[in-house]
């Protein structure tokens, strides 16, 4: 049967993605705490799962790694409480390990010759990265703008490119991947908003988690994912 | 029960146009040249064709698809189904008419033991020889005792002993079979033996049809004089002579008048190096142009006027020492001459 | 006693083959073969590999029970627009599987055209459920199977049917027995391409069926989640992924094709 | 002059042709229609549609060259261990294509065991080129029209091509003239099937060859992008490309199958 | 040049154990039962089945893949290739052994013209006919003049009129033909007039072989019999009396002593209703147990002992109105049977 069906002791979160790390984790942890409440998860993209609520999907909460997702949950008032941001991210140079080509900064990005990955601006890490890139006036000369972030890691990882711009999580879950902070990153901060859901089938559970994500020892794992306080 | 059928097929090129009546155990067997439309006609009465109309004892079968005709089919190249054995592709029309698997089987091994292969009952066809091939799909249609069999050159790959003794037998079994059965063969001895009448199409229409006995002696067409071996000659007969199309003149024993076929048996011909002399009313020069071996004689082929084929024996051979070009007299008597009206 | 192999088909041939194996080579080389053992052992990727193989079987059924008689249909069946039919036949295969993952959910999710039907009056719900996976598998998956077979059987010579109906087999008999054992390779290439193509089913999965972890959560999701995480284990569940469905595929078809 | 259509068959068919197009259906159902004409005309659409089906139709060219001869190979050739090469060549299909992508890279990125020799001594950098998204999908295609070719190969009669050897045919010119011309129905498919994996391909496109407009952004890469913010816009994406590869199948496939 | 065979095939229940030689512009026929190992012989030899030895001229054949034996053959089941016209089937063994395309065809159409065909040389082979399929694999492997030509039952599907003619037809042409042929056939009398030696298989060896008269004079099998049509026992002679092992004693003409087989044509059969007076030295008593009508004679089958075949002319059988069961008196002469040693 469907996850909701099982019992009341049981709850849905959809999460982003990337937060498939932190959310297991504080999981475990909330379940710890509360032995007759069962967390279940599911990680997918942000806006796949936004659809897949307003189409009727089994979900007691909903972490979205954008506000613009959240928002189309919202606006359709499968929201009982106003959704709170729990943690940030911001944007890190990445290079291969090594940094064979030098980068030293943002203002590289625009450097004829380097190969440069980075998000399409359709996607959360692509629009921060071009706010970033106006704030720093540097016109970026991408040889590809990727649907998601992982994607770009992947070519920096396997050295294909020689930059790219990412979230700093996705630099410490990379692989051969080292991250160089700049100044300009300050600029374009993405907000990770969570909610309880409407059709929770146990709202007092819902938003016990949320408390408990929302909690210092929720923040502590956050933080220890590389996730920075609201 | 009478089984009447009207087929009609239209392809580019030919035309079949047949109307065909088999009597209940009747065997009519279909003869013609390559391309006549015997494959056709059979395909069109299994339902394979549309277009052409058949009843059987005044209920039409226009409507009903192939599976629901009453018919056994054996195809000039077999198909059998390559993916059973042996045995299933003989059970399986027993099968698809209802039988039981035990029934079905027992029926299909007996059949196979009638045409001699009930030891390769297990066998793949893919493995069977062509004769071996062929028999097995005799017996598949064979197996279901069909109202109307359609059996298309049963017997052409099969050995001389073979065929001698799957056709007595398949004889016997028409004989006593209720059904209606329509025999395609190239074989005059085949037709001769199993039908009782026979059919021959040339180029998608009858052009003779009737008893073997009466087709055997008054053939109509070069191609059924050819079948039943006879020389063959049109001509305009007045009294005992008959001045032929093709050239030369015969002198017969039974005046005629007007135009009519000429026929004799290539063993009536005498053949001679020097002009005989005596009895023989019709003596001609002809030149060697083929001499066969055959088993018991030899066939000379001769132009002249008329050309004719001469049966003879072979001490005749090798007293004459033919050749193809050798000059000859060839003789007749009148009384070896059969005319009939055209 | 055939002459050598002619060069001008084993040479492409072998670079098609290098073409197809070498990446894996490049694959199994960059593995972190130390991971594979605790990969192996763990209780989640045992999980999802079972689920996997579940999911992935249970469409190919789905598929092979519906999509054998609509080749059939496309192929022998004279019916209007057949053209048109079999061109649409394959739209699910250009469909991005994300999209076809919308399209279910648009129809059988739970406010979707048939699925809301299917929850007032029946109480089924089949979006976020083992069954949605299969769903979801079979969808995609199915396309394969039908051209494939729709292939064999143009290929396959019909007097042999022709025949069977002379013997009174009903179409039906005809199919089962003499029809489909005649183009069983092609069916067995389909079955083949329809499997390994659910095995592999992400994007529709993962948007009709979510990602539930010993529910939904197949091979490819796992692989995906761990591409966020870990991007090594990931490669290893992929290896793990293809040398399972490799074995089944050894084993299974030599001992189909030899029946 | 058969019977009618059997229920047994025909039922199943239709539930498949269902199961495959009721969701297509609901796409329709749910699009903005309105959108579409502008869609339609927007010149990136325009740019993603031409480069999506340059790119399908050269990476099946490809997989004619080199797949045709490889699935001859794996059905015909006398070779040690075909059981196991089979079912490697299945692999691409169950590799999750972004795993596929990465595969690639591995091999022919920069860095890649081949690809650095590429650069280093031809200049040539396969990523982020179209060249790179038309191999990215002949390898995730290939297997498709490699397994149906193969499938044909199996169920056709091999005494032709005894029957050409003795007319001298080498095994080149039997090939060529009686082999191919004889499974054409199946090559069709195989064609059909990869052509439409090819124009749907994307996990392993945006991993080996990047998205960049105009040169690697296919249609199945707008579309994905146009869901995370735009999804009607997407779903508007993927109409048009079906409509474009219905219209070329169902116009091409009946010419290939007359000829 | 002379061809040397030393052919070696074994299946399970099967084993073909053939040693052939055929000297330059022989025509060899191979005859024999179904299922002898006709079919199995012919595509050893053309390098189809691995196994066996080929030496031509004293070259061998050996590490010859097929397509680089010089052979034509003749399927018995065509393999035609389907997806070519007619006119391609036939020049393709001349564009595979580099023929250009112009001369290919123009050679293609020159034998389809041999073979009555030229109409059809834009038709595919499936609208053919059987009999029309068969001429055009005729044509096919004749047109690449091969140093051996094997043909498997290239006639059976003719017509009787088109047999004759392409008989003679083939038979001219192998005439000149300086190259090998294997002919396999089931109809003695094409056997008879093609070739210049038979070679009869049973159960995969060879029972006998000679010129087609040794074969016809002296049957060795009882296959061979009924292939050439003669009644046939096997006896011990002791002087004029041959004591048949199947029962009865024939008085023949020339003595002999020892094991014998014994022949005689069916026609030299005598058949009354009551014992007959006189010369015929053989008398005895039977019973019909089949009639059959053929073209100029009819065969009665007669169970006694001997049991015997008897041709009788169409007047006797109505003057004895004969009828399976009825009991008769059969007659032989002493000088129509002939003995030979076993
Ligand atoms: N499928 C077809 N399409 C077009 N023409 C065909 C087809 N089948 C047969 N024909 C033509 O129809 C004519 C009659 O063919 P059919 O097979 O009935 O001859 P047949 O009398 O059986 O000859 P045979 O004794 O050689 O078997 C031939 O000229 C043949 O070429
Ligand atoms: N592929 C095969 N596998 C196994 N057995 C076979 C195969 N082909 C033929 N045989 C068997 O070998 C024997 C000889 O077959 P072959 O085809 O050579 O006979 P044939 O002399 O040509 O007979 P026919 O006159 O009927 O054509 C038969 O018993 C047959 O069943
Ligand atoms: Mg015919
Ligand atoms: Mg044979």
């Amino acid at each position: 049967g469907s996850p909701a069906a099982t019992g009341p002791t049981k709850i849905t979160v959809f999460a982003a993605a990337s937060l498939t790390e932190a959310f297991t984790t504080l999981g475990e942890r909330f379940e710890a705490a509360n032995p007759r409440i069962e967390v279940v998860f599911s990680f997918a993209g942000s806006s796949a799962l936004a659809r897949q609520i307003n189409q009727g999907a089994p979900a007691d909460v909903f972490a979205s790694a954008a506000p613009a997702n959240m928002e189309q949950v919202t606006g359709t008032g499968a929201v009982t409480a106003a959704p709170v941001t729990f943690a940030r991210n911001t944007l890190q140079i990445a290079v291969p390990k090594g940094n064979p080509a030098g980068i030293t900064g943002i203002g590289d990005f625009g450097r004829a010759g380097l190969k440069i990955a980075l998000c399409a601006e359709q996607v959360p890490c692509g629009a921060a990265a071009a706010e970033v890139f106006e704030a720093a006036g540097v016109t970026a000369a991408p040889d590809t703008v990727e649907q998601d972030v992982k994607a770009v890691l992947a070519k920096v990882s396997l050295g294909e490119v020689d930059a790219a711009l990412v979230y700093r999580t996705d630099v410490r879950s990379g692989k051969d991947v080292e991250g160089l902070d700049f100044a300009e990153a300050a600029q374009a901060v993405n907000d990770y908003p969570i909610a309880p859901l409407a059709k929770a089938s146990d709202a007092a559970t819902a938003q016990a988690f949320v408390d408990h994500v929302l909690s210092p020892e929720g923040r502590e794992v956050l933080t220890a994912a590389g996730f920075a306080a609201p | 029960m009478t089984l009447q059928a009207e087929l009609r097929v239209h392809r580019d090129g030919f035309t079949l146009e047949l109307d065909l009546v088999v009597e209940q155990g009747e065997v009519v067997a279909l003869l013609g040249p390559n391309g006549a439309g015997k494959t056709t006609a059979l395909r069109a009465l299994a339902g394979l064709l549309p277009g052409s109309r058949v009843t059987a004892d005044g209920s039409s079968w226009d409507g009903l698809p192939t599976e629901k005709r009453p018919v056994g089919v054996v195809f000039q190249d077999y198909l059998l189904f390559a993916t059973m054995s042996v045995l299933d592709n003989v059970a399986f029309g027993l099968r698809a008419r209802g039988a039981r698997k035990a029934e079905a089987d027992a029926a299909a091994l007996r059949w196979l033991t009638r045409v001699g292969l009930a030891e390769f009952a297990k066998a793949r066809p893919r493995t069977l020889s062509g004769g071996q091939a062929q028999r097995v799909a005799l017996a598949r249609a064979l197996a279901t005792s069909p109202e109307l069999l359609l059996l298309d050159e049963p017997l052409a790959a099969l050995d001389a002993s073979t065929r001698l003794r799957l056709r007595s037998e398949l004889g016997r079994h028409l004989r006593d079979y209720p059904g209606h059965t329509l025999l395609i063969t190239h074989d005059p001895l085949d037709a001769m033996v199993l039908a009782d009448r026979l059919v021959i199409v040339e180029n998608g229409r009858v052009v003779q049809q009737g008893t073997p006995r009466e087709v055997v002696r008054q053939p109509r067409t070069d191609y059924v004089a050819h079948l039943v071996g006879l020389n063959f000659y049109r001509g305009v007969a007045d009294g005992t002579e008959v001045r032929l199309d093709g050239g030369g003149t015969l002198t017969v024993a039974e005046p005629a008048r007007g135009p009519v076929h000429v026929v004799f048996a290539p063993s009536a011909v005498s053949l001679f190096t020097e002009r005989p002399a005596g009895s023989p009313r019709n003596t001609w020069r002809a030149v060697v142009a083929g001499v066969e071996q055959h088993a018991h004689t030899t066939r000379v082929d001769l132009d002249g006027s008329p050309a004719v084929f001469a049966d003879v024996t072979t001490a005749t051979v090798a007293e004459l020492r033919l050749r193809p070009g050798d000059p000859l007299w060839v003789s007749l008597k009148a009384t070896e001459i059969h005319t009939y009206a055209r | 006693m055939r002459s050598r192999l002619p060069v001008v088909l084993v040479l492409p041939a072998v670079v098609g083959l290098a073409f197809l194996l070498v990446p894996l080579v490049g694959l199994l080389v960059e593995a972190p073969w130390g991971t594979l053992p605790a990969q192996l052992l763990s209780a989640e990727v045992g999980q999802a590999l079972r689920l996997s193989l579940v999911c992935a079987s249970l469409a190919t059924l789905v598929c092979l029970v519906l999509g054998v008689p609509l080749a059939w249909l496309l192929a022998r069946g004279d019916l209007p627009g057949r053209g048109v039919l079999r061109a649409l036949v394959t739209v699910p295969l250009v469909l991005p599987p994300v999209v076809g993952g919308v399209a279910l959910l648009l129809v059988l999710g739970r406010r979707g055209l048939a699925g809301q039907y299917l929850d007032q009056w029946f109480g089924i719900s089949l979006p976020f459920t083992t069954t949605g996976v299969v769903l979801a598998e079979a969808f995609v998956a199915m396309p394969f199977l039908v051209i494939s077979v729709e292939g064999a059987l143009r290929a396959a010579d019909p007097r042999y049917e022709e025949a069977a109906a002379t013997l009174g087999a009903s179409r039906w008999l005809t199919f089962r027995r003499v029809t489909l054992p005649g183009v069983m390779p092609g069916v067995v290439a389909g079955t083949v391409l329809c499997w390994a193509r659910a095995l592999g089913e992400f994007g529709a999965t993962i948007t009709f069926a979510g990602n539930f972890p010993g529910e939904t959560t197949t091979m490819p999701l796992a692989v995906y989640l761990a591409l966020e995480t870990d991007p090594d284990a990931a490669i290893v569940l992929s290896i793990v992924l293809l040398l399972v469905s490799v074995g089944v595929l050894a084993g299974l078809r030599d001992r189909w094709i030899r029946a």
